[in-house]
């Protein structure tokens, strides 16, 4: 299958009170076309940096991708001149946000801010076309009513729905890449679930790739293909989604999964958990990153971090005895 | 005179009866009177003055009023309209006796309470409205009103004037209350436009605040803008310009006074030629501003006279109430205390003299003996030691719980650097003074309701000394009186009775000089300095006499009030031309003392 | 030593990497403390006398006056110090005195013979920076003027702030009648021409020190009020205030535990630009002729006289400078802190 | 076993202000009439969806808000109505740990003296004994001695968050108002402070209201589970039976809509339309109606009671005409 | 919104006659009105001029109770506000004490002056500091933004009138380039068009400077850091996801709600266009409402500070219902319910 697009050794940094922090340190995977990429990690591992480096979304001047490559269909947006990058963001890469309360601005109407990505993309279009063009992709995500929506503004709208109007604008131009970075957190559940059926039917539609990025694994087991799973800015296994699921590797991984809550577990037991807590960008240990909390810790741990290795087919995870576990 | 009157049939003059509710008196002439005039007296204008050209001159604020009585009528614009008012009698200003006015001819009556007037048949309101005997009747009537919100004039014209009498047309009298000594200065009234008035209504104050009342002088308001300026200009055919002390004077054509709030401003408005004279009797303008392109190449000029004139007593007035004053020793260490010589000397340049007592320039009227206590540490310790004060830990003096520390009430800023000056030495001399400054009003209130320790002002004067109101018990330790020293001395007190009823010139002469040194013994008051000259700056196309003023001059320029200098047209432009090309000119500074007396 | 909430720590960094406000904090601490002890400085008082074998230390003791030092029996008052030096050198004895830089003290009238005050700078005079026009030292009208100026602000501060931060906190954390009260006696205050009635009480009063700060604080306190009140307001929803209601604290406990110590922070920030109001509020009274009474140092009066006297460039220039250095530095400072506490997020994109 | 905590049809309406004159122009009816009781010893948890009154029933009941009516009693003490000083006592009986272990904590106190600050206010032991009190609570709760000195932000949101348990249970309560403790935590994170609850529990015998908008975790913790919507109980009954037995259309749709972390399972959902309406509007009849895939004409009109169904001794209450038919 | 407006309107009241009230107490216990002032006067005039007279002390007593009644001072202090407060209803704002004019004359003569400067140097503040913030906003912390704040700081701390005064000492003393002070030349009606517009310039540029100069700061620093907020919001961020161009998402998102701040103090400059400041005012001999009032307050003319005060607190109350139409205006999310 193609990769749509290649994300190799990544390395972003922010220039913070404190010095240069690297957010992303060597992160490498790659989006299948037509399939969601799940990238997955606890706060601060640096999902959303990875994809705002992407769209070379970071915030300058503190932000900065260091080194790497991403390749879309094997052109380096690194490399883009500015107005090119003006081409493909929205185009053919789209985003989506996870807070829908303050990702649209308030004061323009919803209709105002979805047409406005077709005056961009698409300048020579007319307004009667932009109109219903804009009804239309609301109708699309399942708005009701979306000729009244389309004057009214954020304020007046649910929080399922802006994400709705989010998702509404980030398609419209059936980009070819749509990255949800963490499009259902700020959701209830039974909205979560409306969201999460729309993106995969209009997957189905468009044929689009995802990466969707988010910590909750139920999620992730619901929606995607492939699953990248990060830890303090590097990816420590990634797998398609089953494999990781039935065979995780790597310690991390697997104490995550322990650690769910299950519906089905018995109430009031122990849960298993991983002892301590993500340690912070400036002071991440040498060696494995995950060895202050790894319960399997040896010596070795504390030399360097250890390379990524294939410990079945498609599945890779960073640790130096992945075959010894279990 | 019939042909005048008809010359403008819309102006019709009420009837006499319409004027008063009062009949109207009317008298026959007493026989025996002796017509007086005068014709001989030297004349102070020049020959050479032209008529013509435009003064320019700044007010500091907008007048309140156009009207001279009611409310806000004495502001500083006032005296604008004064001097395009005649009164009846006029008096020259170098020889001081009674010049002809409206009256040509004037006589004195035998009760010494009444003089006689004929009035120029000539004499024409601006309006063309001749000036009759009526319009001085109505004058009375007019100030007695309860409509023009004067009671001050509702006062005098009950309580020292007592009636007009008419005789004919052209022929009056007025009489005081009582016998008075100088009598022509009190009769000599001016008269009041009874056909421009009519009938006054309690909205007069408000009806009349800005309009144009005819006047007898020299010049009219002819235009004004509310805020910004007002435009006098000369009447043409004025009916008294060929009488002999006016002629050559009322030279200027226009006069443009505008409102210049501040006198910094005032003197860059000078420097631009946009006024054409700036009044410095500060000694830094005189001395060091003046400094200045337009003076060093000789556009402007400066000059200094000296005037001899009534010196309005200035300096420090002493609350006799409060406490510590009434210790007449600490009242003389207090005297004594006052470097007012160094304030003199190093602050104000020698530019100004010390004043020695409140009654300086009266003439035979003033004690001319009598010295200003001088600054002098060893006279106040013998004082205040002889009270029994001590020098308290700061060097002040002090007397059980008391200090010498007393407040001084003023209101007007100049003050300020020379109280400083004062403060700073009388520390030495073991005396804290504590400035207290107050807005005028404020601080008029507080010291006429006699709760100042010490106060710090100047009173205005009057042609003759007077001392009751100031200095009688009378007027002691109540307030709204103006005896704000307290003063209350049986032996003044009967000083001043007699000086007050006497009709004999002599014996006031006597008396005032006498009441005097008294009030000097008695050391109420401490005299401050004078300022016995007029000092100018002026664009040299303005034109003076070869003796540049009068013996009383207040502004050697002033257009309409001496009326002496006049706009050169030849010197204008040879100026001009000059300032253009930066030709300098010869810097010029007149120092005339003429009337300097000491 | 208390230990500092590494917080505040973090915040001090800030401030402190923010150069502008960080040294002109320093140089407005240094202005401070040299206006506090500005008599050993700038004083007609001589900082040391030996005579006869004695020392002396006029500085801050009493008046010592001029017989102490043989200078005649009249001599009851303030020793001349000057004077005292010219007589000590031509004497020719051990006696010997030390003056303080600028030998003259605010009020005091240095005028001369045979030249007229507002006497230019002079380094022989020892007026370095010349004269007002009474023959006062500058330098030492400015300096004292700034004391007084300082103080006045912050006595002025003090006491907005204390009204101002119990009534705001009282309306925002009762609410309610309180509340709506105030907010209309606030409303009506801040409307009230402010300037005229302290003009219209000024001119009928001299005030003093105190009585101005207290007329001036008397209109001031409304703006403290207000921010103390919106603070208070979000504050007291905030859950750690619902955590300390739900322990059974006391009202008191938590307005002065917990919710005043949150907004020291906003407090802070305000504080200098209120400082910096203080001090033009005050110069602009003296310059209207309505603040302290004369004689006291005051820049407002400086002003004036620098207008009337601009040939005298050395008084317009020394107190406008003093005056731009001073409300900058004290701007500058606010803006620091402001930023300090409160550091935008500089973003832009590609 | 009589019940600790005994709600009686309590309601809780926040006036709608409007206007300049702030007058009430409305209600949001955020808890509307709930009864509900919990035994000593006993974790009830209580889920639904945001704005459904969760916080507002447990605020309520710890008496942060003062109720509009009905009756709370604790410990067989009426405390609907308490002054100031007669609630303090209660006050040390119910503690509340927050959602937001950052905003929870007063950043300008040190760890320790937000930990001595309950014994401040109720004016327990000396400043040693508080300080030695408070050093064993850290103990307690797994954090360093050393954190004494220091100050919240120091320390990341799990350790915060023991921060805050430890400050409720400090005056050793007998019940804990739980307002979604772990919600803003990481799963690895949230799995320790679960642990870490169970185990007080089991200590300190502690009853727990335990709200989270997570039915797992709801589940997990609790002996018996309320489900709210919209200022409403729908369905009440214990923990396994809401699971494997629920019987109210929304529960239901709340359970299939969870998200199953495992991608070999699919199962069938019910995705539930459109949003949850306004509490300041609620529908009329059954609150639930606008969303509910069996719907019929009864529910638009009459609202249902909550009933007990339940043959067993276990009660299972629910709210819906269906089941009540 | 009707509706909303009328209450508004009538919240006005109360805040209307408190301020009112209070100034009116104030004046009314200070000495100095127009009595006093006849009191000190007919001091002075017995002592001046060729009247003779020796009897004449002041007024008396029952003169100055006459004066009392004349200028209604004789009644207490609620029933003569009650009185005043009639008047003002319907439209009189009483007479001057002190020009005896129609107080409302004097205002109305006022306002163009204040009025021109008002909006010019509203014009340019909101002119200047909007590109000015957006600027500064965009380059943090580099050499513009470090010299713009040094310039803009240093013009915040020195008063107006300060600055004033300088510039007109320099400009208009000493290189005499510009005139001194006044708003138009003497000459001005005889002036052609092109002459006046060019006198007026002449004669406006230095004191709007001095009003400029202190508003600039507060109005840059705030759209600023408003902006800089919203550059940093997610919507911006979403906005160029979108594909727009950074300036096109400054202009076209970030800038409207940054605007809201800014339009929330609108109101109060609306006031201050009327009232001007009085030192500036004084400073250029400008005869606008600031000194109109500040030499009514000098001389005791209360009717005036009344209705400068009437006027100024009317404007203000309206001025902040303008705030909030204008604030509606620019945020969709601000309703009149
Ligand atoms: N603008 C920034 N300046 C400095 N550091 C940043 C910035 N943005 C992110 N970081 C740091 O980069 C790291 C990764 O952040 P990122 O937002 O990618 O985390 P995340 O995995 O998306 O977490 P979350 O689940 O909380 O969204 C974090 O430690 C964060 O502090
Ligand atoms: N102090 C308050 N004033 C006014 N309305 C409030 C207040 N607190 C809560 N509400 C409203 O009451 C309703 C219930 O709120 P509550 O916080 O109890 O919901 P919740 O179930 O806890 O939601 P979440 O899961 O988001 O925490 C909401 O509509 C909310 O807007
Ligand atoms: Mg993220
Ligand atoms: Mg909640």
């Amino acid at each position: 299958m193609t990769n749509i697009l290649e994300v190799n050794n990544l390395v972003t940094s922010f220039q913070t009170e404190a010095g240069r922090v690297r957010a992303v340190d060597g992160v490498s995977f790659s989006v299948k076309k037509g399939k969601t990429l799940g990238i997955v990690g606890e706060s601060g591992c640096g999902k959303s940096v990875s994809s705002l480096s992407i769209m070379r979304l970071l915030p300058k001047p503190s932000g900065v991708v260091e080194s790497g490559e991403i390749l879309l269909q094997d052109n380096d947006i690194l490399q883009l001149e500015t107005k090119d990058l003006y081409k493909i963001r929205g185009r053919k890469i789209s985003m989506i946000f996870q807070e829908p309360m303050t990702a649209l601005n308030p004061v323009h109407s919803v209709g105002k801010q979805i047409s406005e990505i077709f005056k961009i993309h698409f300048p020579k279009m007319n307004s009667g076309e932009v109109l219903n063009k804009s009804v239309e992709m609301l109708r699309k995500v399942g708005i009701p009513d979306p000729e009244k929506r389309f004057s009214e503004y954020p304020h007046q709208l649910s929080g399922g729905m802006r994400q709705r109007i989010m998702i509404a604008m980030a398609l419209s131009t059936e980009p070819e890449i749509l990255i949800a970075d963490e499009p259902t957190t700020a959701l209830d559940v039974t909205i979560q679930a409306q969201i999460l059926k729309l993106m995969q039917d209009l997957q189905k539609e468009t044929g689009m790739s995802i990466i969707f990025i988010t910590h909750d694994l139920g999620v992730i087991a619901e929606v995607c293909d492939d699953v990248v799973v990060m830890y303090a800015g590097k990816i420590i296994e990634k797998a398609p989604v089953i494999e990781l699921f039935k065979n995780p590797k790597h310690p991390y991984t697997i104490g995550l999964l322990n650690s769910i809550p299950r519906l089905e577990n018995k109430r009031k037991t122990k849960l298993n958990c991983i002892d301590g807590a993500v340690p912070g960008l400036l002071d991440i240990p040498k060696g494995c990153r995950f060895q202050n909390r790894c319960e399997y810790k040896i010596s070795e741990c504390e030399k360097k971090h250890p390379d990524e290795i294939e410990v079945r087919p498609e599945h890779y995870a960073s640790c130096i005895f992945p075959e010894g576990l279990k | 005179d019939n042909a005048d009157k008809n010359d403008d049939k819309s102006i019709k003059k009420p009837e006499l009866e319409e004027l008063s509710d009062d009949k109207v008196i009317k008298g026959t002439l007493p026989k025996g009177l002796k017509w007086l005039t005068n014709e001989i007296d030297p004349v102070f204008a020049s020959e050479d003055a032209k008529k013509g050209g435009v003064f320019r001159a700044s007010l500091r604020s907008f007048p309140q009023t156009f009207r001279s009585v009611g409310p806000d009528s004495n502001g500083g614009f006032r005296s604008y309209l004064d001097v395009n008012k005649m009164s009846l009698i006029e008096m020259h200003p170098n020889t001081e006796n009674i010049i002809p006015g409206l009256a040509t001819h004037w006589a004195y009556g035998k009760d010494k309470r009444t003089m006689f007037f004929k009035l120029n048949k000539k004499a024409r309101w601006s309006d063309g409205v001749p000036v009759t005997a009526k319009d001085f009747l109505y004058t009375i009537k007019f100030h007695r009103s309860k409509h023009i919100v004067a009671p001050w004039y509702n006062n005098y014209y009950t309580k020292e004037i007592d009636k007009v009498v008419i005789y004919d047309d052209y022929t009056l009298s007025v009489s005081c209350t009582k016998p008075k000594p100088d009598l022509a200065y009190i009769v000599a009234l001016g008269p009041t436009p009874s056909h421009f008035y009519k009938k006054l209504t309690k909205d007069f104050v408000k009806k009349y605040n800005w309009n144009i009342v005819p006047n007898t002088g020299p010049y009219q308001i002819h235009k004004f803008k509310k805020g910004k300026n007002v435009i006098f200009k000369r009447k043409k055919n004025w009916w008294a310009k060929d009488l002999k002390y006016n002629r050559n004077r009322f030279n200027v054509d226009t006069v443009v006074l505008t409102v210049i709030r501040d006198m910094n401003l005032e003197w860059e408005h000078f420097k631009k030629a946009k006024l054409d004279t700036f009044r410095m009797p500060y000694p830094k303008f005189w001395h060091s501003k003046s400094k200045t392109k337009v003076f060093n190449n000789g556009y402007t000029h400066k000059i200094w006279f000296f005037v001899d004139k009534r010196i309005n007593p200035q300096g420090l007035y002493l609350n006799s109430d409060k406490e510590i004053f009434k210790d007449i020793n600490v009242r003389q260490a207090f005297a004594h205390s006052m470097n007012v010589e160094k304030v003199i000397s190093q602050l104000l340049r020698n530019d100004y003299f010390r004043l020695n007592h409140a009654y300086e320039g009266f003439g035979k009227y003033s004690n001319n003996t009598i010295r200003a206590r001088k600054f002098d540490i060893s006279k106040v310790k013998t004082y205040m030691e002889k009270s029994g004060w001590k020098r308290g830990k700061g060097g002040i003096w002090i007397k059980g719980k008391i200090r010498f520390s007393v407040p001084v009430t003023y209101s007007s800023d100049v003050l300020t650097e020379r109280l400083v000056v004062l403060k700073e030495e009388a520390k030495k001399a073991g005396l804290e003074l504590l400035l207290r400054k107050y807005d005028n009003s404020a601080a008029f209130k507080k010291i006429l309701e006699k709760k100042h320790t010490v106060a710090s002002m100047i009173w205005s004067t009057k042609f003759r000394p007077t001392f009751w109101s100031l200095y009688h018990s009378a007027n002691a330790h109540k307030t709204q009186t103006n005896n704000v020293t307290n003063t209350d001395d049986p032996l003044l007190d009967k000083m001043i009775m007699t000086y007050r009823n006497s009709i004999d010139t002599n014996e006031r002469m006597g008396l005032s000089v006498k009441i005097q040194q008294r009030l000097h013994d008695l050391c109420y008051y401490v005299p401050t300095m004078k300022v016995p000259y007029v000092r100018q700056g002026f664009w040299r196309w303005w034109r003076l006499p070869k003796e540049y003023g009068t013996k009383s001059s207040d502004d050697l320029f002033d257009p309409m009030g001496v009326g002496l200098a006049w706009f050169d047209k030849d010197i204008y432009d040879q100026t001009k031309s000059a300032m253009k090309s930066g030709k300098i000119l010869k810097a010029t500074t007149i120092v005339n003392e003429k009337y300097k007396t000491y | 030593m208390i230990k500092l909430n590494p917080l505040t720590i973090k915040k001090i960094r800030r401030f402190k990497s923010i150069k502008r406000g960080y040294y002109s904090l320093i140089l407005l601490t240094i202005m401070i403390l040299v206006s506090i002890f500005a008599e050993l400085f700038i004083n007609s008082r001589a900082l040391i006398v030996k005579y006869e074998g004695n020392y002396y230390f006029p500085t801050y003791s009493n008046m010592i006056s001029g017989k102490t030092f043989g200078l005649g029996e009249n001599y009851d008052y303030e020793t001349s110090y000057r004077d005292l030096a010219t007589k000590f050198d031509t004497e020719n004895s051990d006696n010997w005195l030390l003056m303080p830089i600028i030998p003259f003290n605010p009020y005091e009238v240095d005028l001369k013979n045979d030249s007229y005050a507002p006497f230019p700078p002079s380094l022989k005079d020892k007026h370095f920076l010349g004269t007002d026009t009474q023959g006062r030292d500058i330098i030492a009208r400015v300096v004292y003027g700034f004391r007084i100026a300082i103080f006045f602000s912050l006595f002025l501060l003090f006491v907005t702030y204390i009204v101002g931060i119990t009534i705001g906190c009282l309306m925002g954390y009762t609410g309610k009648l309180f509340d709506l009260f105030f907010q209309r006696i606030i409303e009506i205050w801040s409307n009230v021409p402010f300037l005229y009635i302290v003009i219209i009480v000024a001119s009928i009063m001299t005030p003093n020190f105190i009585l101005l700060v207290l007329i001036v604080s008397f209109f001031g306190w409304t703006n403290m009020t207000w921010i103390m009140r919106t603070i208070t307001y979000k504050e007291k929803e905030r859950e750690y205030v619902l955590a300390a209601k739900s322990l059974g604290a006391s009202n008191l406990r938590i307005i002065f535990k917990h919710i005043i110590p949150n907004t020291i922070a906003i407090i802070v920030t305000f504080a200098p630009f209120s400082i910096s109001s203080g001090i033009v509020t005050l110069t602009s009274l003296d310059y209207l002729g309505f603040g302290l009474p004369h004689p006291t140092p005051s820049w407002g009066e400086l002003l004036n006289q620098s207008w009337e006297n601009l040939d005298a460039w050395w008084i317009s220039t020394t107190v406008v400078t003093a005056m731009i250095i001073t409300l900058t530095t004290v701007t500058f400072v606010g803006e620091a802190v402001r930023e300090a506490l409160d550091p935008k997020l500089h973003t832009i994109y590609e | 076993m009589s019940d600790l905590l005994e709600v009686k049809n309590l309601k809780k309406y926040f006036p709608i202000k409007g206007g300049i004159l702030k007058k009430k122009i409305g209600n949001i009816y955020a808890v509307d009439d709930i009864s509900l009781s919990v035994k000593a010893g006993e974790s009830v948890g209580l889920v639904g969806e945001s704005g459904c009154g969760k916080t507002t029933l447990g605020r309520t009941i710890a008496r942060l808000y003062e109720a509009t009516s009905g009756s709370i009693t604790f410990n067989n003490r009426n405390i609907t109505k308490l002054k100031y000083n007669d609630l303090k006592s209660t006050k040390r009986e119910i503690q509340v740990i927050f959602q937001d272990p950052y905003e929870s904590l007063n950043s300008r106190h040190t760890i320790g003296s937000i930990l001595e600050e309950p014994f401040q206010i109720h004016k327990i032991g000396n400043k040693k004994e508080r300080v030695s009190e408070v050093k064993s609570l850290l103990k307690k709760v797994g954090l360093p001695e050393d954190a004494y000195n220091r100050y919240p932000h120091e320390f990341s949101g799990g350790q915060r968050q023991r921060i805050g348990i430890a400050r409720a249970i400090a005056l050793k309560p007998k019940m804990i108002i739980c307002d979604e403790p772990v919600s803003a935590l990481d799963v690895s994170i949230q799995s320790q402070v679960l642990n870490l609850l169970l185990e007080l529990q089991e200590e300190m015998k502690l009853a727990y209201l335990f709200i989270a908008h997570d039915l797992a975790v709801v589940k997990h913790i609790s002996d018996r589970v309320a489900v709210m919507y919209l200022g409403k109980i729908v369905e009440f009954t214990d923990a396994d039976s809401i699971y494997e037995n629920p019987m109210h259309p929304y529960t239901k749709s709340l359970i299939s809509a969870i998200p199953i972390p495992d991608p070999s399972v699919k199962r069938e959902k019910t995705i539930l339309e459109g949003d949850v309406p306004s509490p300041s509007n609620p529908p009329k009849g059954c609150r639930f109606n606008t969303r509910c895939p069996e719907v019929f004409d009864k529910c638009r009109k009459v609202e249902p009671d909550l009933i007990n169904i339940s043959k067993s001794e276990t009660n299972h209450l629910v709210a819906c005409h269906l089941v009540n038919k | 919104m009707v509706s909303y407006f009328i209450r508004r309107f009538l919240l006005i009241i109360p805040t209307f006659i408190g301020i009112t009230l209070m100034v009116f107490t104030i004046t009314r216990f200070v000495p100095g009105g127009p009595i006093e002032r006849m009191i000190s006067e007919a001091g002075n005039m017995q002592n001046s001029g060729n009247i003779q007279s020796e009897q004449d002390q002041p007024l008396s007593e029952e003169q100055i109770e006459e004066l009392k009644k004349y200028y209604g001072f004789d009644k207490p202090l609620i029933t003569s506000y009650f009185i005043w407060i009639k008047k003002v209803l319907s439209g009189d704002l009483g007479i001057s004490t002190r020009y005896y004019d129609p107080v409302w004359d004097m205002i109305k003569n006022r306002i163009p002056i204040s009025l021109f400067f008002g909006s010019i140097a509203l014009v340019l503040t909101y002119g200047i500091c909007i590109p000015l913030g957006v600027l500064k906003a965009i380059k943090h912390k580099t050499l513009v933004d470090n010299i713009t704040s040094i310039i803009i700081f240093t013009g915040y701390a020195i008063p107006g009138w300060v600055v004033g005064g300088v510039l007109m000492q320099y400009f208009a003393s000493h290189l005499d380039i510009l005139p001194l002070g006044g708003f138009v030349s003497d000459n001005f009606e005889e002036l052609s068009l092109s002459g006046q517009i060019f006198d007026l310039i002449k004669h406006a540029v230095l004191p709007v400077t001095a009003y400029v100069a202190g508003s600039f700061a507060v109005m840059t620093v705030l759209m600023k850091n408003t902006l800089m907020d919203n550059l940093a919001s997610d919507y911006v961020k979403t906005a160029i996801a979108k594909g727009l161009p950074f300036k096109t998402a400054v202009l076209k998102h970030a800038m409207r709600n940054s605007l809201i701040p800014l339009a929330t103090g609108f109101g109060s400059n609306i006031s201050i266009i009327l009232s001007g400041s009085f030192l500036i005012e004084k400073v250029f001999n400008i005869d606008g409402m600031g000194l109109l009032g500040y030499e009514s307050v000098l001389l005791r003319d209360y009717p005036v500070v009344m209705g400068i005060l009437v006027i100024s607190s009317i404007l203000f109350l309206i001025g902040n219902i303008l705030s909030d139409i204008c604030v509606a205006f620019v945020d969709p999310r601000v309703q009149f319910e």
